[in-house]
């Protein structure tokens, strides 16, 4: 099965999308932000809260801010500290809280010296490749779609059993669902949890306790299950780095969701996202873009195309971040309308199109859920629909339509007829892909065209505009965003000219040397 | 007069039900005989075990058909619905032009934490909701819609400014009540304000009916496959009643 | 969508069928039935039943029998008893009842006035041919497959309720199951009935009853909703003249069905289903054969090809009963076991094979039923599987799968979602089949080619050692019958040289006249 | 030790079930009033009626979602299991030769009205079901399938003519209880000859299993993915306990 598409059209996409990423590149390389120097402190090997839960990350940036200049970065204090103190960065960080140290002492312009914060950066960096060595040693190359579902208790432990359950009944990638509203909290909470509230909050602990679950299910299930959750909201780099080091294996991870969903404001997450995406490409790990969320709110027949070109976007945003095809998973969704007519064949053309623009990104495919009712039976249908057109368009990260999405987060049955529904349908149409063409001129081929086009006069019109103009008009998911808005803002600042991050020269580093 | 009932499979009264649900046990006979005896345990008899899956290690799910004899009088249980006409989006164009010598002001929002916004977009927005066109393209209707995760203070105080004379609260997320809660919440601020009499207060939203609504002080709830026809037909007659009353 | 296929073989298989059909043709021609004689009444306009519930033509058949020599056929001695007494065919089957008339006297060779018949089987024939036409006046043609669905509560008065429910939802062509076992009556029971068990007994009135439902039904619903019944069993060709005169649209009428799965005698049925068909095809009443009914037994995948073969000799059955092919609903089904690999290629390749190999037959196509469970869930994605495979192949009678196949007959609501699962189906898939071209080579095209090989072989066989050696072999569904065996053996004669059956020659006739 | 337990959505003991059901009502908010109540009527509360579909005029089908309070204590639920070890066939084989200097004759039929043969075949018949031959195939097996429509009289008259050591009764068709009528007076008839106690006798079909065989006075009873070496199993190891009783 296979579409004939205009290649000229498919490179002017990309060329258009480049120019808009790195018109947003130039902005990102000036500025920081909170988040980001956070990340730092963590790579330097900073945990742990003080006795109000405030963890000691936030206490220095907070510490930075109001005593010292947060514009030269944490790198340049710690750097100081260090050559000072020969404190580590940990005894630093405490003392701090305690105030027993105050960074504004080093608030001069002498050169820090970066150096000295290596020794810590390597370890951290040491931990985050012997985590992906583990990983690449334990997967295996797939062809069919990996099955991924999610587990939304609010109780890591609930989580935990949900998730064993899950890997059991043919599972290949658990996403811990977050507690709503954590993208909007500017710190990441503490240690293991059990209280969250649609989902279960992102903790490094959280993220540990599910990580050794899972490994010892894929032991007994022999295979590698893979573990997902959220780089994104105001802590995106922080929880990337978090991610790196417990292992997680995928990432949502979009600032375009952030800005669009959650009112984040567009520099702080730009910022935030090119530094989480260079953690991510550098522990290896898959991230998932949010393209599908666009089709949640504005019609997938109308939008199809803004999700084409989102994807173009999102594709340079990370080639900017050196981050390979292999890791881009980016998003769709089968979001149409069961009510119009040969709904099947305008999804297949949608997913078959995403395939062939983006032969090596596993692609992130998203089930039914707008349109899903209260009526099981019909979603037990509409999710057959899906996971027919996964398997027949040849997906890579494939999550699981839930029979029972409009009713509740999934009960542990619920995940398992999820499960045997995509199980049935992958053995049923394990071939049929093979088996037919699609015919020139018919709805299919013509629909898939005419999403390109559409996508393709979007990217010249936001080339020309720019991506902020576009996201204040609200070309995707009908919302409006203005860049001096949203939340977050205030936590943006542009960097001093002695600015350094360590983390991000010596990941890129390692990431071009690589290659 | 009393209207006693039972479920319906093929015959009245039969009584025939579906469930199905998982018990923490392990799949064989004796978690079989427990997922009989659990649906004994509501009432249900000649149970038939149709199916039971492993989920886990100690989970099994059941799907079971039954009969169920209880009854209950129909007759005997009220619904509270909206009882107000509904009205076409010209007439209730005309009956604003009729009753009213000034444009009306809706404000709605999705309040709290709640972050959807599909439901109250299909109600306000020009564009409306499965074919049915929002309160935005309504003449002599002025509709404000602050988007979602409204604070209820931040509601409320945009509507006295704005003057409006219907408040639209949306609400998608239920889970642990939190809707409730919310809710409950605003209606104490309008009161704690003095301000419950002065706007028509209406909630939405996919577990929102009129009965829930009433019960919690609101003047009027829609759930799913209502669109903003409805919404304004009610607030429309209830402004005008509200206008004779004074 | 389109299967390359070897004419040549489609040919060879038509030649070998038209063999087979015509020796069976042949022993057909020498005999009648008690069911046949009895069916000649019924067209005489005979009626009712005694004080034990024994329908008159049963006493009459029982009566020339025991008396005379029924191997001279009822139309022998009604002729001679209507020229002798003046009586009508009903008054002398009164009479016989009550011992007034015997008709042993005439028993004698001199040749019968069957003229005599002509006013009582045109009043017959005038009746069928008016609700011939109000059909004809009230339906009109479809591209989407017709949904057909099942009442089965036992109560002619439930089934109506349930049958209104399914016409509102949608189906159009609503079948009333028969109670269990009615087909190893020898005769047809009488009146209104409430006690049925597995389904509901074929009579007169309640055919009656149905149809009169269905078309204050039909008014309302703008749509004209068809009616089926079983003409099958020991009293097929009653059965088909009586929903000749009450308007049933569509008969499973199929002597290999009774012989294999209800261990009728082959001679009996073969000869009762050829007068039956002359009368459906003389009433313009589709019928529905039971190859389906072979993959509930045998595997579906291995024995596709014996459902080929017995559609090929259907078919010519069929015509050698002067049906048009526009009335030969031959049957097949999506019987496959859903833990095979491509199941769902190999099923679109047998549904794809029969629609070319029978171009103008309404194709009957069977849901999932021997591979139902009690997992509801699992059966609504076999029964969108096979609704698609349904709609993509243009099937014409499509029967719906209830999720609860294998629980229960229907309740109102398992029909509700059968017909909501393929009204979503049609609509998604509308045009999907000329989307879509099928590989050569590849699975589907291969399979297709295999099962009609291998039905020509198997017609080959059977051309060469006779249908009654195949059904001795249990050839079909494993079972194996005799031909000198099975139930209703003993109500099969030898025609005298004298015998008449007016009634197929005047039908005949007005067939041949027709074309 | 008591072990009480409720279904479980997410949360142990949180009571989450799925029932559906249809009413003899209208779909409107009464109706779906009703259908709430129906569901409190079987101690399910917080009952969320998620959706409701007409089916007919005067009937709509609701799916309903709610919390079952009532607990169960499932360690005092008793399942009778068939208690004899499970052998493969190449066991059964050996044990046979063992135990017995003689082949074992089974013999059976789907009884009754019951034309439903293809249960039985898959006990009985060289080829089996799902992978795993008949008994045709077991060496020192004498299998004789009598097919389908087998009057009780005949079952036994051809039991006793053949000397069967085993007696295997298949019944699908369940409707108005109609297996049970049968397969009781298959009972007593054995009782009235004097024969209960010639013959090891199993039954077996999709709603059949071991508890309900005991209660209709069979040896054994199976159902659904049960496979010949099951029947097997048990039938030689009550053969060779009969025989060391006698
Ligand atoms: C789209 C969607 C999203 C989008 C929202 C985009 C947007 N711009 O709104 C995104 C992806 C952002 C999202 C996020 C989340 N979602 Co969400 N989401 C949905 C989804 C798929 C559809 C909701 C929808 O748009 N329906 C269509 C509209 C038109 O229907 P409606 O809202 O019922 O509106 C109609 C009526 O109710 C009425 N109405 C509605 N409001 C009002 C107001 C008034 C005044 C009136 C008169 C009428 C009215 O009129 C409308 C037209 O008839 C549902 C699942 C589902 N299929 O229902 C889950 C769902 C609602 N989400 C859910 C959850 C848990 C979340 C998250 C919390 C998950 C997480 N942990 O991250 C997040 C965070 C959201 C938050 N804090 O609020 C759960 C809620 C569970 C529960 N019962 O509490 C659901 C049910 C999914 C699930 N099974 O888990 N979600
Ligand atoms: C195939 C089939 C038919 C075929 C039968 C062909 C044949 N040669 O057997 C045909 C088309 C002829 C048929 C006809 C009818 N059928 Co039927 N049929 C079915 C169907 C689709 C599958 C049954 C089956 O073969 N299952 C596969 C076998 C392997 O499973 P099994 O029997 O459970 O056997 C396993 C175990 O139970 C056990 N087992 C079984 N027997 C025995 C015996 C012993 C001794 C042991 C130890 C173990 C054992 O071992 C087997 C392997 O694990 C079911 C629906 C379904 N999916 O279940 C309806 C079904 C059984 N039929 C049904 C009905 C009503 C009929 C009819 C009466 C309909 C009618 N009015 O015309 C007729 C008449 C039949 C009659 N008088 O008995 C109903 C029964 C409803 C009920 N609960 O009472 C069902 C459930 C369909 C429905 N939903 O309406 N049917
Ligand atoms: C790309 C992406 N990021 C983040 C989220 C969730 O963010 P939040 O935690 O703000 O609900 C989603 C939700 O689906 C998403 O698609
Ligand atoms: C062609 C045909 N005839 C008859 C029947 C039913 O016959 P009986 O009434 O003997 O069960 C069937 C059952 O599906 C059938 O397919």
């Amino acid at each position: 099965m296979k579409l004939i598409l205009d290649q000229n059209t498919i490179q002017a996409c990309r060329e258009a999308a480049e120019k808009i990423a790195l018109d947003i590149q130039n902005i990102i390389d000036d500025h920081s932000t909170v988040a980001v120097e956070r990340t730092i402190l963590r790579m330097l090997g900073i945990d742990g809260i003080n006795a109000f839960d405030i963890p000691y990350v936030n206490l220095v940036v907070e510490h930075i801010q109001t005593h010292a200049d947060i514009t030269k970065g944490v790198a340049h204090y710690f750097a100081k500290a260090i050559e000072n103190t020969d404190f580590s960065p940990q005894q630093i960080a405490e003392k701090i809280a305690s105030n027993a140290i105050d960074l504004s002492i080093y608030d001069n312009e002498k050169p820090a010296p970066i150096h000295l914060l290596t020794p810590y950066l390597e370890n951290t960096e040491r931990k985050i490749l012997a985590q992906k060595a583990t990983r690449d040693q334990w997967t295996t190359p797939k062809t069919l779609p990996d099955k991924y579902v999610i587990v939304a208790t609010g109780n890591i432990y609930e989580d935990i059993e949900q998730a064993i359950s899950a890997a059991k009944k043919g599972a290949d990638i658990i996403a811990v669902i977050r507690t709503t509203g954590q993208s909007l909290l500017d710190y990441v909470p503490y240690g293991a949890t059990t209280e969250g509230f649609g989902g279960t909050y992102a903790t490094q602990e959280n993220f540990r306790l599910m990580r050794k679950a899972l490994d010892d299910v894929s032991k007994t299930e022999n295979r590698y299950i893979k573990l997902v959750n959220y780089a994104s909201g105001l802590c995106m780099p922080e929880i990337a780095a978090m991610g790196a080091i417990e292992r997680l294996d995928m990432m949502l991870n979009d600032s375009l969701y952030g800005i669009i969903f959650r009112d984040i404001n567009m520099k702080r997450t730009f910022v935030d996202q090119y530094f989480s995406r260079v953690i991510s490409a550098f522990a290896h790990i898959t991230i998932n873009t949010g393209e599908d969320n666009y089709l949640t709110t504005s019609d997938a027949y109308d939008h199809a195309h803004t999700v084409v070109a989102s994807q173009f976007i999102n594709e340079q945003f990370a080639k900017n971040a050196a981050m390979k095809e292999e890791l881009m998973g980016l998003g769709h969704a089968y979001e149409i309308d069961p009510n119009i007519e040969n709904s099947f064949s305008y999804e297949i053309a949608q997913a078959q199109l995403s395939r062939q623009l983006f032969p090596n990104a596993p692609l992130k495919y998203m089930p039914p859920t707008k349109h899903m009712t209260g009526d099981i039976f019909k979603g037990t249908m509409q999710n057959t629909l899906f996971n027919i057109a996964s398997v027949v368009t040849k997906q890579n990260i494939h999550l699981l339509g839930m029979l029972t999405e409009a009713i509740h987060t999934p009960f542990m049955s619920d995940r398992a007829q999820a499960l045997n529904n995509a199980n049935y349908m992958y053995k049923a149409f394990k071939d049929f892909a093979d088996e037919i063409r699609i015919e020139e001129g018919g709805i299919i081929d013509q629909r898939a065209k005419s999403v390109l086009n559409d996508a393709k006069k979007l990217l010249d019109t936001i080339a020309e505009e720019g991506l902020f103009k576009t996201l204040e008009k609200g070309t995707f998911a009908g919302v409006s965003r203005s860049q001096t808005q949203g939340k977050g803002l205030d936590g943006v600042f542009k960097k001093h000219q002695t600015y350094h991050n360590p983390v991000i020269d010596r990941m890129l580093k390692a990431l071009k040397e690589a290659t | 007069m009393a209207k006693w009932m039972r479920p319906y499979g093929d015959t009245m009264n039969d009584g025939k039900i579906q469930l199905s649900f998982t018990l923490p046990l392990n799949n064989n006979a004796h978690g079989e005989a427990c997922a009989k005896a659990y649906a004994e345990a509501l009432n249900i008899h000649d149970v038939a075990v149709v199916h039971a899956e492993t989920l886990s290690d100690g989970f099994t799910f059941y799907v079971v058909y039954g009969t169920a004899s209880k009854q209950i009088d129909a007759a005997s249980i009220k619904a509270t619905e909206v009882e107000t006409d509904v009205m076409d989006k010209a007439t209730i164009e005309t009956f604003i032009e009729t009753h009213f010598n000034r444009p009306l002001t809706f404000i709605g929002a999705s309040t709290g934490t709640d972050a959807h916004t599909v439901g109250i977009d299909a109600i306000m927005n020009m564009k409306g909701y499965s074919g049915h066109y929002g309160l935005e393209r309504y003449k002599n209707i002025n509709a404000i819609n602050l988007g979602s995760q409204v604070d209820n203070e931040a509601l409320l105080e945009a509507a006295v400014k704005h003057q409006a004379d219907v408040i639209l609260i949306s609400q998608t997320v239920t889970q642990k009540d939190v809707h409730i809660q919310n809710l409950t919440a605003f209606i104490e601020l309008l009161e704690a304000e003095h301000k419950r009499d002065d706007f028509i207060v209406i909630i939405g939203g996919a577990r929102i009916n009129h009965s829930l609504a009433k019960e919690l002080g609101y003047d009027a709830g829609f759930g799913p496959k209502k669109f903003a026809f409805d919404v304004a037909s009610f607030a429309v007659q209830a402004l005008r009643d509200k206008k004779k009353n004074v």
